[in-house]
């Protein structure tokens, strides 16, 4: 291997430690793990992507230190091969630093919650020997995402790119045996091939962008591209912006490709989190503002990328204030607010979109992780009315609960007045919440004001659509915490729920702390811009805005008007609201958010059904009956057969030979059989054979 | 002496050693058969290594060359001519690493006749091995030809239910294909006086219409080889037959013959025939990249799968080859070594477990991770190795292939077909994706699947690996992550020869 | 006469006496010990060989010019001692197995190899016809040999009836010939029919001489008593006459043709293209459906000798002749070599009564005699034409001349051919390795050294085929 | 004087009927005497062609001719009595037992 | 027409009828007379062409030696009439239509093609019969001396065909 080539400042060795680490952690945990303790394969995967955080932060400092807008990292020599000239460099900037800084450090947390988290869920699941791979899986998935973040070409970030879609894959399939509910069934391994399936599909589009962009530019090299992009005609670049926009879509949740994050949610709840909510899904608005110079470059991509966050912003939070169960409310909100950020660098609001990223990953991590805490709150109890029944009456009882509903723990329907029983959780997710819904001073307030700002200034289109969003996430909110911590309890389970032990409770509480004052970085006050400024590092000179309080209070307003509406939706009396939801009065408009728009059918019936057809139609008719069968045994044999009955009255009789029947052999064959007829035994026969053959040599000699 | 002496000589005809030995071990004493195949197979496995070491990658000509004449008689100039470059070198390691691997597979699969299945093993690293290195185009084709003998008693032996069927149309499909390729080959002996290929690329200037015509003999030999759409009928038939170590070199090693000839022959030989055909075998390409991914989601048999996923991996194989630039050359070479090995440790992985619930049926199937943790995450690398994952190999090999055939598309070699060939085939990374996680679901995930009753039932209940099978698949799983994080020593090894021989070609 | 005509054709002459001799000294060895006539016709056999060696590099005319003796000569008349021994070996064992053991079977093959040998020598048509009946009047007795056997007699009795009708034929195109160039010495013939533009008297009767030695090779239409008479024959003589006879008839069609025909290629070059084509298919065709392997392998012997018409195509064409005479004569060997092996172990396998001689017979082989097995897979191999064997080598090298001839449409149809060909040779080799069975064989030590040998043969000379490539190039030099 | 192409048309008249003999009759007999008939064809060709020339080559190569179908006599009258003597019947058409 | 040309067609019209007869008779002695009356007509012919002593041989050798040797065979295997049945139906029509074929080609090519073949020679010239003898047998046993020993070796192989034929064999088959 080849080290070194740039210049080392400070701690810039240390860049390739940030894949290395959480590598180390997971080839630690694979080699030994089957005799560590639970806390020790936790340890050893919390330490290792911890390091990754100090590593990040190392390098952040060395980034600053050195004044430089960018540093590399060479560590090898990866392609060289005709026009293609690639290494795999580590790119320190401000963007990969902040993201370094965000993977890593929400990482860190996330990875100490599922120790607690999954030392119950796995036991929920009866199969304890899984702790061990849920760890290996989660640092596979740092590293890979460092992979990302810290490459220097677009393939180096495909890399990664591909590599977080195996991990979100293994980890929306971790319980792959199972549905959420537990029961025996496909549905999670399917939610698990959808994710990865449909990330292909945008991968596929990425890929085609790079091949343009090679063809084009030359390289892959961001830098290298950046600077010859003036020289590259518009075309082309449209293309490549609107090729990578389809990876976009995919990766981070965009319309039309979004239907695999709900399903996502089949995976444990620190994973979702981590994965599909903080940081793999954020990747494409990543690649968006890592590409800032093309899209900059042609306004008219950037309006269909600005328009596509925007609907889908808008979309998914309609549906998400039609759901029932509390991570996939979470769910569509991750994709409405991932359509945010795609609307903020759409719109060329880079800071926007990567400000809001980061007090995103805070909330939403937060969010997740004390819907997790709800969910295992919910299970406990469950468990715990279980054992209460059947200490009460033996065996009889037992058999009568399996006969009924399932229990879903996830179900807000089976919850209500958490706040009593589950206090830490519930503080902590109003936190979250109120940052999520943009209430003043709470982190989400600062970075959406920031990008329905800079939407007001570009696009009055994009910042209308997000403005009404705004307002249904306020809402959808509103409605999870009336039904979810307030009110009485619905089910027994609830009644009957925990409080989760600290390990869990300490990262939502430092999750908490960040929701909160996260906006800090970048207040819209002059002075106050450090996050514009640290960015500008790696996207140039950027504009720093301050507060506009016309878009601030309409949104504000807008937010409290939700969450009123909410409260006299649901939270007035939440058992009725259970029993028939209020917006059911809005008819097909409610079916509608419920059943996700028909969305997932309508794929079903315009994408997989045709596709599932034709690639049984190729295997079976053409392939098979076609080439296999039909070419070879009707057209060839058949063919032949018959022609020989007609002319010959000979039948082609295969008994007792080798059977080799149905390829070209059994045409020579049957050519064979009818050939064999002529020798019949008979000297005159043959003699008259012979004199045929002497009048056709002499007919040749007589007319030649 | 000196002539046996020579290290490309003694990779290609050490195996016979170990033929000659099992030929003196009584029938009975398996275990000396195998050990005695063993080592031959890994001191073969050496000596390539030893090859490595002596080749410089810089020098663009023939190396270790060992050139005698052979049959020099009579209007006949036929030599014993080997030599190795850069298109060469890693088909030979490859081979005769995966020789050793399914010898080694082959350990408990295969009780009958284990002296018979040994030597054959041996013959056919023979065979293989000499195809790779011979110059002379008659010694490449009698090598060529050669390589049918002893798969064909290894299918037709050592296979399934099939067996028959499958070894005869095998043999009988790719001996059709081959036998004009001699033709052509005569043809061109008697033109350039000469079957030294050095010698007759060197003279070139064969008319372009008889090129069209020489090119097509030897595209019909090497295409069934491949095999090409729609020339693949034969495959999966082979492959579902087949014995494990069966499937893995055929996967690996035999569908290589094809692919290498193109770039061996087809390529310098006939240069103008080979731009002018270029589209025309991209597009057979592209479809059968399409063709043989979608097929292979609606199979129900395991084998079968993965059967009709070479028929797409291949199609990527001859797309780079056929784009005609750097890029995709040395894309479709190092596509050839991925599919080797990632195809064949899937091979080798659906053996082990065939070996143990004897059904290759999906439906069977079902959530076998749970009690094969290990075999299963092999199996998952393997899987993700051959849909093209980033990290393996799989990836490096398709995407360096994709991107020649963009380029050639954009800079009209290609013609009609532009880069349309190139965005269709890019399709097939979705549909690999389809049907990779389709057969990992299918077995893997889920809940347990019939098998796993049926085999505790039988007192088999089914068991993770052994560390035999962990040393067999473990030298393929560490090639997938080399060539996947760190291809440049493998592109380096071929980048000259590659340049070179694109260097040759009247692009437009 | 002189003593240098008698040198020409001293291995014949030799091996006459010896067959006369034999003859008498045949009536006084005991009938249960007629092994040692067997071994005193090999020793004939033997010696004419040796003489036939030591003749290596002489060259010249005798009689009259009625015999030639020149490298071509030599090199057939080994081979076709060399079948005589061959064919020797096989019987040695086989008819004492069959209950047909008799002296005059010896003499027979003595005489029809004297006919053989002479054929090879013959400069002149009346030699040829004469030499053609020597070689076939002695196999005509010795298909009907074991006269216990219907099917024996019925062989005999078709290769009589059509074989008689042939040489009516071929003795009418030679009248043709000494009606158009009033000689019957071929070289005279090419200096009339080089004088004048080419007669059409010439052409009718060198048709009607190709219909005759057509029929001798099997050519196809000619080939009809082939399977019948190789089916019903004892399987020794089978062996024998497919190589021998073969052999010879080329011999005589190759010297005819380039010796005196050489102006007819015009005529001629079409007839041979059809009669190669027609031979090859029909042939590989129609022994993909026998079950029998002795008719199988008769239909294989027919095809092969459309391989083998491939070589005289070309022959008009100055510059290729040499290359296609000698790949011809280079595929004789080939054939020989593998053609005897096959036979030597179909007679291994064969039992009285016909039994073992089904392909299904052959089932399990490889298990219980896998040497055996293995001997036959090469054998069939080769036949098919896949390395490492001669057969290879030997198609290649037909395939050559056809192209350097510039009869590519041949070529794809000999190489197409030999694809349907590999289904029932391959089939053989399915059963010895593929399926189960308890075949019983006959061991035997000379049997056991044929085949081996022959087996052995047939890689290791497909691996140094220098040497036999010189001699075929080299036999034919002296021809012109 | 009679041109030799009269004898040389009635030899081939007489080889006709012989190859029709040989083909349309069963009696092996007289198909065996049809050869002789088309080799008596042949030599009076071969004599009428000889006769345009002052040599005896052509009365010779008949000679030779007439010598071989009595050999050819010889062997054929063996075989067919042989025949006889397992078939009892000199029908050619009772003697297809191989075929195929 | 000259007084050879008559001869000639007239003798032409006896061989061809003698052939034609035994071509059709049914019965196989009168097919065997019907050849030797072809065999004596075609040894005239031998005369007129001016070859005595192959006229000689034909009578005695074929007349006399082979067709006694037919008849004698005739008479021993009894002088069957086949029966009727036909397993060849269509052998017959092909038969005649290719010997047909086979003769109009062989008469295009002899006499159109081949155009006149010339005259033959008077036999006033080789009226000499003892000297024409002579010759023959100075050329028989100088010039063709090896076909000659050819053919006493032929004649040898016939015989002890014949005799390995039909010798009985102790032990072998009743019949």
């Amino acid at each position: 291997m080849y080290f070194g080539e740039s210049a080392n400042y400070g701690f810039l060795f240390l860049a390739p430690w940030l894949i290395f680490f959480p590598t180390l952690g997971l080839l630690i945990n694979v080699a030994f793990g089957h005799k560590f303790s639970e806390r020790t394969i936790g340890a050893v995967a919390s330490l290792a992507t911890g390091a990754a955080f100090v590593v990040s932060i190392a390098l952040a400092w060395t980034l600053s230190a050195s004044h430089a807008d960018v540093l590399r990292w060479r560590l090898a020599e990866w392609i060289h091969i005709g026009a293609v000239s690639l290494d795999w460099t580590f790119r320190v900037d401000a963007l990969s630093a902040t993201m370094m800084l965000v993977v890593s450090g929400v990482g860190t947390l996330i990875h100490i919650y599922a120790i607690g988290y999954m030392h119950e869920d796995v036991r929920f699941k009866a199969d304890p020997r899984r702790f061990q791979r849920f760890f290996v899986f989660l640092n596979l998935f740092i590293a890979a995402m460092m992979i990302l973040i810290s490459a220097d070409s677009y393939l180096m970030l495909f890399i990664g790119w591909e590599g977080v879609g195996l991990c979100s894959f293994l980890l929306i399939g971790f319980w792959y045996e199972m549905d959420t509910l537990g029961q025996p069934s496909w549905s999670n391994s399917y939610a698990a091939k959808k994710a990865f399936v449909v990330n292909r599909i945008g991968d596929y589009g990425f890929l085609i962008a790079s091949f343009i962009m090679f063809w084009a530019f030359g390289t892959f090299q961001f830098d290298a591209v950046f600077a010859k992009a003036p020289q590259v005609s518009q075309g082309l670049i449209v293309a490549i912006t609107l090729f990578y926009l389809l990876g976009v879509t995919g990766k981070s949740a965009q319309i039309p490709l979004y239907v695999w994050l709900p399903d996502a949610m089949a995976g444990p709840t620190p994973v979702s989190a981590l994965i599909h909510a903080a940081t793999m899904v954020t990747a494409g608005v990543y690649l968006i503002t890592r590409s800032a110079p093309l899209y900059s470059a042609v306004p008219a991509a950037q309006n269909i990328v600005a328009l596509t966050g925007a609907v889908t912003a808008l979309f998914a939070a309609t549906i998400a204030a039609g759901q029932y169960d509390i991570k996939k409310v979470l769910a569509y909100s991750t994709i409405s607010q991932l359509g945010f950020m795609v609307a903020a660098v759409g719109v060329g609001a880079y800071v926007a979109g990567m400000f809001h990223l980061v007090t995103h990953a805070f909330f939403k991590a937060l969010l997740f992780l004390a819907a997790g805490s709800v969910i295992l709150g919910m299970e406990r109890g469950h468990h715990h009315v279980e054992h209460a029944h059947q200490d009460k009456s033996k065996k009889g009882k037992k058999k009568q609960e399996d006969r009924g509903e399932i229990f879903d723990p996830g179900d807000m329907r089976n919850m209500g007045g958490l706040r009593k029983t589950m206090p830490v959780t519930f503080w902590v997710y109003m936190a979250g919440t109120l940052a999520l819904a943009g209430i003043p001073p709470f982190a989400g307030f600062w970075s959406k004001d920031e990008i329905l700002l800079d939407a007001s200034l570009h696009n009055p289109t994009v910042y209308w659509l997000l403005t009404i969003a705004a307002f249904f996430t306020a809402f959808y909110m509103g409605r999870q915490i009336w039904l979810v911590f307030f009110g009485t309890a619905r089910h027994e389970a609830a009644s009957h729920a925990e409080e989760s032990p600290r390990v869990i409770t300490f990262p939502l509480i430092a999750l908490a702390i960040l929701s909160v004052i996260g906006g800090a970085i970048n207040l819209p006050f002059t002075g106050f811009h450090h996050f514009t400024h640290w960015l500008e590092g790696a996207l140039g000179k950027v504009e720093a805005m301050n507060l506009d309080m016309q878009v601030a209070l309409v949104s504000t307003a807008l937010a409290l008007a939700a969450i009123a509406i909410s409260w006299f939706l649901y939270g007035r009396a939440p058992a009725d609201a259970v029993r028939r939801d209020p917006l059911e009065t809005l008819g097909v408009l409610f079916k509608g958010m419920n059943g996700k728009w028909w969305i997932d059918e309508l794929y079903q019936a315009l994408v997989i059904t045709p596709y599932v057809k034709t690639a049984q139609f190729l295997a079976d008719v053409i392939d098979g009956r076609f080439w296999h069968d039909w070419f070879h045994d009707s057209v060839v044999v058949g063919g032949f057969n018959w022609a020989s009955r007609i002319g010959l009255n000979v039948y082609a009789d295969q008994k007792g030979i080798d059977a080799f029947a149905n390829s070209l052999g059994a045409w020579t064959q049957s050519l064979s059989t009818m050939m064999r007829k002529v020798q019949n035994g008979f000297v005159r026969s043959y003699a008259l054979t012979f004199l045929l053959g002497v009048v056709l040599i002499l007919g040749y000699l007589v007319f030649k | 002496m000196e002539f046996l002496l020579q290290p490309l000589t003694l990779v290609i005809f050490f195996p016979l050693v170990g033929v000659f030995a099992l030929l003196f071990i009584p029938k009975e004493n398996k275990d000396a058969m195998r050990w005695t195949t063993l080592i031959v197979a890994l001191i073969t496995f050496g000596i390539s290594i030893y090859v490595l070491t002596m080749f410089r990658a810089a020098d663009v000509n023939l190396q270790l060359v060992a050139r005698y004449d052979w049959i020099v008689v009579g209007g006949w100039n036929i030599q014993y001519f080997l030599g190795v470059d850069g298109l060469s070198i890693l088909l030979v390691l490859l081979t005769t690493l995966l020789t050793w691997i399914s010898i080694l597979s082959a350990w408990t699969a295969v009780e009958e006749r284990v002296k018979e299945f040994m030597i054959f093993f041996l013959l056919l690293e023979v065979g293989m091995n000499g195809v790779f290195l011979a110059q002379d185009l008659f010694l490449f084709y009698i090598f060529w030809e050669f390589t049918l003998v002893p798969m064909y008693f290894i299918i037709g032996i050592w296979g399934g239910p099939r067996r028959i069927y499958a070894a005869l149309k095998f043999f009988l499909y790719t001996m059709a294909g081959s036998i004009l390729m001699l033709l052509a080959i005569l043809w061109l002996g008697i033109y350039g006086n000469t079957f030294s290929v050095p010698d007759l690329i060197a003279r070139g200037g064969i008319p372009v219409n008889i090129q069209m015509w020489l090119f097509i003999a030897f595209a019909l030999a090497f295409a069934i080889k491949v095999p090409m759409w729609p020339l693949h009928s034969w495959l999966p038939d082979a492959h579902v037959e087949a014995p494990t170590a069966g499937s893995v070199i055929l996967a690996g090693v035999l569908l290589k013959l094809g692919t290498y000839g193109f770039v061996r022959f087809n390529l310098p030989l006939f240069p103008e025939a080979a731009v002018s055909a270029a589209p025309w075998m991209a597009l057979l390409a592209a479809i059968g990249i399409i063709y043989g991914a979608a097929v292979s989601y609606a199979q129900a048999d395991i084998k079968k799968l993965v059967a009709y996923s070479s028929v797409s991996h291949l199609g990527f194989v001859m797309l780079g080859v056929f784009a005609l630039n750097p890029e995709g050359v040395a894309g479709g070479i190092l596509q050839m070594i991925n599919h080797g090995v990632s195809t064949g440790a899937l091979f080798l992985l659906v053996g082990m477990i065939y070996e143990q619930t004897h059904t290759r049926e999906f439906r069977l199937y079902g959530g076998l991770w749970k009690i094969t943790p290990v075999f299963g995450t092999i199996y998952l690398i393997t899987s993700m190795s051959s849909m093209g994952l980033p990290g393996l190999n799989g990836f490096v090999g398709e995407f360096t292939v994709l991107l020649g055939a963009w380029g050639a598309g954009q800079n009209g070699v290609f013609y009609w077909g532009g880069v349309w060939l190139a965005a269709i085939s890019a399709l097939g990374v979705i549909m690999a994706a389809v049907y990779i996680l389709y057969m990992f679901q299918r077995m893997f995930m889920g809940p347990l699947g019939e098998i796993v009753e049926e085999a505790k039932k039988h007192g088999r209940p089914i068991r993770d690996l052994n560390w035999r099978e962990i040393a067999v698949i473990a030298p393929l799983v560490i090639l997938m992550f080399w060539i996947g994080l760190y291809p440049a020593p493998f592109f380096n090894l071929m980048a000259p020869a590659v340049n070179h021989l694109v260097g040759m070609l009247p692009l437009p | 006469m002189t003593f240098s005509d008698f040198t020409t054709i001293l291995p014949v002459a030799i091996l006459a006496v010896w067959a006369c001799a034999l003859l008498v000294v045949d009536l006084f060895i005991p009938k249960d010990r007629k092994g040692v006539t067997a071994l005193l016709a090999a020793l004939g056999l033997a010696i004419s060989l040796g003489y036939t060696l030591s003749q290596i590099g002489d060259e010249r005319l005798g009689f009259s010019g009625m015999v030639a003796l020149d490298g071509f000569s030599i090199f057939l008349n080994a081979l076709i001692l060399v079948c005589g021994l061959l064919g020797v070996a096989l019987a040695y064992d086989y008819l004492k197995r069959m209950n047909i053991e008799r002296g005059e079977y010896y003499v027979l093959l003595l005489f029809s190899s004297i006919g053989a040998m002479l054929m090879a020598q013959a400069a002149d048509l009346i030699i040829i016809f004469l030499a053609l009946e020597l070689l076939s009047i002695p196999l005509y007795v010795l298909s009907a040999f074991a006269r216990s056997n219907v099917s024996s007699e019925e062989a005999g009795l078709k290769y009589f009836l059509l074989g008689a009708f042939s040489s009516g034929f071929l003795v009418y195109g030679i009248a043709l010939i000494f009606g158009a160039a009033h000689t019957t010495n071929l070289y005279a013939i090419l200096a009339a029919a080089s004088a004048s533009t080419v007669s059409p008297l010439l052409a009718f009767g060198a048709a009607l001489v190709l219909v005759g030695f057509g029929f001798k090779i099997a050519a196809v239409p000619f080939h009809m008593w082939t399977p019948d008479a190789y089916q019903g024959a004892p399987t020794a003589v089978t062996a024998f006459m497919s190589s021998s006879a073969k052999i010879a008839g080329f011999a005589a069609l190759l010297r005819v043709f380039i010796t005196a025909f050489s102006p007819l290629a015009v005529n001629m070059t079409d007839v041979l293209w059809g009669l190669s084509a027609l031979t090859m298919v029909v042939g590989n065709i129609i022994a993909i459906t026998q079950t029998d392997i002795k008719r199988m392998l008769a239909y294989s012997s027919i095809a092969h000798a459309g391989y083998i018409l491939m070589a005289f195509v070309p022959y008009g064409n100055a510059a290729v002749a040499p290359v296609s005479v000698a790949a011809g004569l280079f595929y004789l060997i080939v054939y020989a070599i593998t053609n005897f092996g096959a036979w030597g172990v179909v007679i291994a396998v064969e039992r009285t009564e016909g039994k073992g001689l089904a392909i299904s017979d052959y089932s399990g082989l490889a298990k219980n005699h896998p040497a055996l097995a293995a001997a036959m897979s090469i054998f069939m191999v080769s036949l098919i034409g896949f390395p490492p064997t001669l057969g290879l080598v030997g198609k290649v090298y037909l395939f050559r001349a056809v192209i350097d001839g510039g009869f590519v449409v041949l070529a794809v149809i000999g190489v197409l051919t030999s694809i349907i060909s590999a289904f029932y040779y391959l089939r053989v080799v399915v059963n010895m390795y593929m399926r189960d069975g308890e075949p019983s064989i006959r061991r035997e030590f000379w049997l056991d050294f044929t085949w081996g040998a022959l087996a052995f043969l047939t890689v290791f000379l497909s691996l140094i085929p220098q040497t036999l490539f010189a001699w075929a190039s080299s036999a034919l030099m002296k021809l012109f | 004087m009679v041109p030799v192409d009269y004898y040389v048309i009635l030899s081939a008249i007489l080889f006709t009927i012989g190859v029709l003999g040989v083909l349309i009759r069963r009696n092996a007999l007289i198909i065996f005497m049809s050869i002789e008939l088309m080799l008596n064809a042949a030599n009076l060709a071969i004599v009428a062609f000889g006769s345009v020339i002052e040599s005896f080559s052509g009365q010779i190569f008949v000679f030779f001719v007439i010598a071989v179908a009595a050999a050819e006599v010889a062997i054929g009258l063996a075989l067919i009595v042989e025949i006889f003597k397992s078939k009892r019947s000199i029908d050619v058409d009772q003697v297809s037992g191989l075929k195929g | 027409m000259t007084l050879d040309l008559a001869l000639f067609l007239v003798l032409a019209c006896i061989a061809v009828a003698s052939a034609l007869g035994m071509l059709l008779s049914r019965n196989t002695v009168y097919a065997a007379l019907y050849l030797v009356l072809n065999f004596i007509t075609v040894a005239i012919f031998y005369l007129l062409l001016g070859a005595p002593f192959i006229a000689m041989a034909q009578i005695t050798v074929y007349t006399g030696a082979i067709m006694v040797l037919f008849l004698f065979v005739i008479m021993l295997l009894g002088a069957e009439n086949l029966p009727a049945p036909n397993a060849l139906p269509w052998q017959k029509p092909l038969a005649i239509a290719l010997a047909a074929a086979l003769f109009a080609e062989a008469a295009y090519l002899l006499i159109v093609k081949a155009r006149s073949l010339g005259n033959v020679l008077p036999p006033a010239e080789a009226i000499n019969a003892t000297e024409n003898l002579r010759q023959l047998g100075v050329a028989l046993f100088q010039n063709y001396l090896l076909p000659f020993e050819i053919v006493s070796i032929l004649l040898l192989v016939a015989m002890i065909g014949a005799i390995t034929l039909t010798k009985k064999e102790k032990g072998a088959r009743n019949g």
